[in-house]
């Protein structure tokens, strides 16, 4: 086992605890608004922390590579979804928690 | 090793069968739907743990892509989304019925499925592989072994199509009014990866799963995503030409090959084995393009106007 | 011969409508204009060696699927902008830097949700000229630290906070700066 | 042995969704259900031998894309059939916004 | 090292299954499209977890297309269901946004 192996299984593990911040958000918080905030950044700094652990854990710059593409399209997926939620959900009238 | 397999397999059963009762009995059609689209995505979950990397990709773009959009839109046009239709147990008494017709389908299912063949035919096809023309089994199964299924199928895909633009012109509009300037950046950012990664699957098909199925699904799935962002069919000539001709190409070059092979050879899809691989790779590439086009066609619940103008 | 691969077309100008006017020529010489076709070129390249993982073989499909992806692409490029290598690099450690931030100041709220939300809605006025990254910007905020963008308009958009609206904003303009930095557009500099 | 117990039950499931609701989507939604426990319980057996049995695999592929296309066109029926649907197919803008 | 991958795969499959209970509870059509979306990342999560403790690299694939799929059931959503779905419609106490 290598420094970098040791260093990408630290990092796959240190993703996980994300996620579960992210449920527990979705599931605690009082409102959609504060919802989207914790899925939007919890869940993909978890799945960044993720594939950069796998990758290292490969050892191969393209499969590194490979797995940094799939997180940029998920950033692009959730940060685009949550804005147009967000951004529905205000124009069709629910109001904020709180507000 | 094997209890966290048989976890991971029991959470998987538990989620897939709830998800199948809530998408059935939930109150609310939209719990159904969505409950139906979680369902899509366990369901590709399971694949990759029953050994089956080729239904998994397909599950992903079309259990987790298209049919979600196609339910949504759907839900969308039915007026009466209330909770109409919810089921309900009227007697206790059905129960009488269901429990014990319950056991006997499963009993049944069980004993049919222990009775098959046992080997299958996994060590007939790795046997005969070699003169395929490709390596991945699937492929070779689907577009020589048994192409004629694909034929058939692919038929069905058009029939499909038939069908649904013979019931009128697609309900308009066919896109809703643009409800932000994040979908055109959308699609423009992800429109060159739909391209990429179903050229991509398209190519391994022949190697590694993969193949015209799976890239026609991204593709078609893609295409979905780009009208939604606000993008107008690209081949919206007069009476809708080239459409029509792209949507049968699948059908027509597959009918082609076997007309012409059984004029060589005397039986239909009997490839000589020098031209079994490129003979495969023409198949794949206009079964791909077929299957995005009629994919994307059955989105539009109807016969596609001969003009797309910006609604408004 | 119409590219019949994709089966899409672009918004505003109807494809139909370009192709009639141009001429395909002409369509092809609009896609042409923008990030630099050869940057774009270069990008989609890059992507399909690491769908590929490198192997020679697949480059006979990948240059007809990157030339596809290049010139047919049914929205329009926006072509207001260049982009500037130190800035892309100045904006990703900021970028990364916040998100890890954002991550963990939602999980320390979510644990104790009553007592650390404070939500509020904030105006934010664009520094950001129309057409020049305002969407990415409105974007990236989602992954930030406590912002959410809820509304865009043509001069400001409006952010939903939880905790420290200020500290929010503050971050925001940040990341407007470097964003335009990147892009290569002029904001004002204060404020 | 599991999945195919679960494919089972799943196809119970489907099969009394099929029968017992009203609404025309549910069905809908209950012939997916079925359609997906019966590729379940073909794929299972062909992960019993031990060269996987692609022919079941292509079958299921095959399948998967005729479910799509079922249900699209049950759907471009339905919404023609449903009161406020037939609607929206001669022109009505849809929606209130 | 592998039964580490597979463990947190156990640990986000079961957390995500937890999740799945904001389709239950709502309260508004977003929040259950939430949950949803939470889903999808967490699948490419897991996909990518079995992709390298089982040695598969077939499933980085699969964790490929659902990212990029995952953007087309919000947009459709937000385009399309969210502008149908008038308060009324769905059943649940649609005033939840604004307790």
């Amino acid at each position: 086992m290598t420094v970098v192996g040791v260093i990408g299984a630290a990092l796959v593990v240190a993703g996980v605890p994300f996620f579960l911040f992210g449920t527990l958000g979705l599931l605690r918080l009082p409102d959609t608004y504060s919802r989207l905030h914790a899925l939007a950044k919890g869940d993909n700094v978890g799945l960044g922390l993720v594939c950069l652990g796998l990758g290292l854990q490969s050892g191969s710059v393209l499969v590194t590579l490979k797995l940094l593409m799939i997180w940029v399209l998920m950033l692009i997926a959730s940060a685009t979804g949550a804005g147009l939620i967000a951004r529905t959900a205000l124009a069709r009238g629910v109001k904020p928690h709180g507000l | 090793m094997d209890w966290l397999a048989h976890t991971f397999d029991g959470l998987l059963g538990l989620a897939l069968l709830w998800l199948a009762w809530q998408a059935m009995h939930a109150p609310g059609l939209f719990r159904s739907v969505v409950s139906y689209m979680v369902f899509g995505l366990v369901m590709a979950l399971i694949w990759v743990r029953l050994e089956a990397p080729d239904i998994a990709l397909a599950e992903a773009a079309i259990g987790a892509g298209a049919t979600g959009a196609l339910l949504l839109s759907a839900l969308a046009r039915l007026k009466d989304g209330s909770d109409a239709g919810r089921l309900h147990w009227r007697h206790p008494a059905e129960l009488v019925f269901w429990l014990p017709f319950a056991a006997v389908t499963a009993l049944v299912l069980g004993l049919t499925a222990w009775q098959l063949p046992a080997p299958g035919l996994g060590v007939d096809v790795a046997r005969t592989l070699g003169q395929s023309g490709v390596d991945n089994p699937v492929t070779a199964v689907l577009l020589n072994f048994r192409s004629f299924d694909t034929l058939l199928e692919i038929g069905v895909l058009l029939v499909g199509v038939v069908a649904i633009w013979s019931l009128g012109p697609a309900p308009s509009p066919i896109v809703p009014k643009m409800p932000s300037p994040a979908l055109p950046a959308l699609g423009r950012a992800l429109f060159p990866v739909f391209v990429l990664a179903a050229t991509y699957l398209l190519w391994r098909g022949s190697h590694a799963p993969g193949g015209a199925f799976q890239a026609g699904a991204v593709m078609g799935a893609g295409g979905i995503l780009m009208v939604l962002a606000g993008a107008r069919p690209w081949l919206t000539g007069e009476e809708q030409g080239p459409w029509r001709w792209l949507l049968s190409l699948g059908l027509v070059a597959m009918l082609a090959v076997a007309v012409a092979m059984a004029a060589l050879a005397g039986t239909f899809f009997a490839y000589p084995p020098a031209l079994a691989a490129p003979l495969i790779l023409a198949l794949e590439i206009s079964a791909a393009l077929s299957i995005a086009l009629l994919m994307f066609a059955v989105y539009l619940c109807g016969r596609p106007p001969d003009h797309w103008e910006a609604e408004d | 011969m119409v590219a019949p691969t994709h089966g899409l077309d672009q918004p505003a100008n109807t494809p139909g409508a370009v192709i009639q006017r141009a001429g395909l020529n002409g369509w092809l010489r609009s896609q042409k204009r923008g990030s630099g076709l050869a940057l774009r070129l270069a990008f989609y390249a890059l992507i399909w060696l690491l769908l590929t993982r490198g192997d020679p073989g697949s480059w006979l499909w990948g240059l007809p699927a990157i030339a596809v992806a290049a010139l047919f692409n049914p929205f329009e490029p926006s072509h207001r902008w260049r982009l500037s290598p130190a800035g892309l690099l100045r904006f990703s450690w900021l970028f990364l830097q916040l998100s890890v931030q954002g991550a963990l100041d939602t999980a320390w709220r979510t644990l104790n949700p009553r007592q650390r939300l404070t939500p509020a809605l904030v105006d934010y006025v664009w520094r950001l000229p129309p057409n020049g990254g305002r969407i990415f910007l409105a974007n990236i905020i989602n992954l930030m630290p406590g912002t959410l963008c809820v509304r865009i308009t043509d001069d400001a958009m409006t952010m939903h906070t939880i905790g420290d609206s200020r500290l929010a904003v503050a971050n925001v303009s940040r990341l407007e700066s470097v964003i335009a930095g990147m892009l290569q557009q002029q904001v004002d500099a204060d404020e | 042995m599991f999945y195919a117990i679960l494919a089972c039950a799943l196809f119970v499931l489907g099969l009394h969704g099929l029968f017992a609701s009203t609404h025309m989507l549910r069905k809908l939604l209950s012939l997916n259900v079925l359609t997906s426990a019966v590729f379940l319980l073909l794929v299972t057996v062909a992960d019993l031998t031990d060269p996987v049995d692609p022919v079941p695999h292509a079958i299921v592929l095959t399948g998967l894309v005729v479910t799509v296309s079922t249900t699209a066109v049950a759907l471009a029926l339905l919404i023609r059939l449903s009161p406020g649907g037939s609607d929206t197919a001669r022109g009505r803008p849809e929606g209130d916004q | 090292m592998n039964e580490l991958f597979l463990i947190l795969a156990v640990v986000l499959l079961l957390n995500t299954t937890v999740g799945l209970v904001r389709i239950l509870s709502g309260p508004h059509p977003a929040d259950r499209m939430l949950a949803a979306e939470m889903f999808s990342t967490s699948a490419v999560v897991i996909m990518l977890l079995l992709a390298f403790a089982t040695d598969r690299p077939p499933l980085v694939d699969v964790a490929l297309v659902f990212a990029l799929l995952s953007a087309l059931a919000v947009v459709t959503f937000v385009s399309r269901a969210w502008s149908a779905l008038k308060p009324t419609t769905d059943t649940d106490d649609h005033d939840g946004g604004n307790r």
